[in-house]
């Protein structure tokens, strides 16, 4: 039998390190394959002085750690980490990652974008931008939610 | 009995606070959202349009019809935008 | 208009930095997304002494860069960048990355999948695994192949 | 014409040698094949299977059919395992 997927779940306001992560993902025997998804704070047009991400302590981690055990559920991983920061951020910064490990390319691949598209629309971050103009909490994209659709098909 | 209730993003900003201790007799998240509906104008302001707003109850997401029989934490936010 | 997608083609016998790679992609100030993915020799129950991987100098790098440029054509990215190792490696290595940069989600989780299925069957690359019983080419899986179907419908 | 040959892989070591300069008049890369195929029995050995076997021309993937009219260089290798 394989050894059960480790699961490793972060929510806090520091960044984070992309090459420290994987490396621990990759460090069990039977890693082929290591898929990482980082997302970041994009500097529109210079328009954006800063972005506050708000969160929901308890039910955050809860969430995120059903996410990717239902991932271990359909795909035979290795391990899977997500990491999401909260607090200001400014444009450039890091806002999240998910990783996923695997024997083969296609489980990491496909378990590293469910994990985006379920955190997406059912983990409780709500993002703020803040420009020149105002402050302003992001609309949730109908893409995101329609997104669900083809893991559920 | 007393629920902890919760609002989060521009539901918290609207209703000016970020939690209470409400003391309820509702028996569904949709009751105790009508008693908070018609307490304060804010309220009834920010729980205008349901459809913009998510619920969760003890820590996971569910509809509105959920009975609150033993719940300790409801909490209430719009969709979600994490990623 | 965009700026073009700057593309990064590095083989070598040297391991990479995931993580430094990955911060070079994230500069451009148009990029919310970045995908990873990394391949390693997997530790197949401790049989694989040593994976030898040989290429096709001069044709390796060009058909990379072929394939990071038709990555670039289909999808808008803001990067994309592709290392892979030849030589001695043993179990436990780092094989090679790849990593997309885009806006969004969508096109950098699709381009890094399409930069690996075209890369397993288009790249002039051989994987040789010794183990104790001897040495023996790998040969390539016919899902591999078969892969490449998805992005010509 | 000369042309340079390469060889990967196992093609490479059955055949004993990684590259080599040939003097040919054939047409095409097949032309070139049955060539070499008639030269020595490894190289008949090496090239029996053509179907595990894939070609580049001037360092690009092509059909053996292909012409070696001002070709410089052709490659011989089995289906890749990159990755």
């Amino acid at each position: 039998m394989a050894e059960p997927a480790s699961i490793r779940v972060v929510v806090t306001e520091a960044d984070f390190d992309l090459g420290a992560e994987t490396a621990h993902l990759e460090a069990g025997g039977d890693t082929g394959a290591v898929v990482t998804f980082t997302g970041r704070v994009r500097d529109t047009g210079g328009a954006l002085r800063r972005m506050v991400i708000e969160h929901y302590p308890g039910m955050t981690e809860r969430a995120l750690t059903e996410i990717a055990e239902e991932a271990c559920r359909r795909w035979q991983l290795t391990g899977a980490t997500i990491h999401h920061r909260h607090g200001t951020l400014v444009p450039g910064d890091r806002i999240m990652m998910v990783a996923t490990a695997s024997r083969h390319r296609e489980a990491a691949f496909a378990a590293a974008s469910f994990l985006m598209d379920y955190l997406k629309s059912r983990a409780p971050f709500w993002k703020k931008e803040e420009t020149e103009d105002g402050a302003e909490w992001v609309a949730a994209r109908e893409a995101d939610e329609a997104a669900l659709d083809r893991w559920n098909a | 009995m007393k629920v902890q209730v919760l609002y989060f993003a521009w539901l918290r900003e609207r209703i000016g606070r970020g939690r209470e201790i409400v003391e309820t007799e509702a028996a569904t998240v949709a009751e105790l959202v009508a008693e908070l509906r018609a307490r304060e104008e804010r309220y009834d302001l920010a729980f205008s349009d349901m459809t913009a707003i998510r619920c969760a109850v003890d820590q996971a997401l569910a509809p509105v019809e959920t009975p609150l029989e033993g719940v300790r934490e409801v909490a209430f936010f719009p969709p979600m935008t994490g990623g």
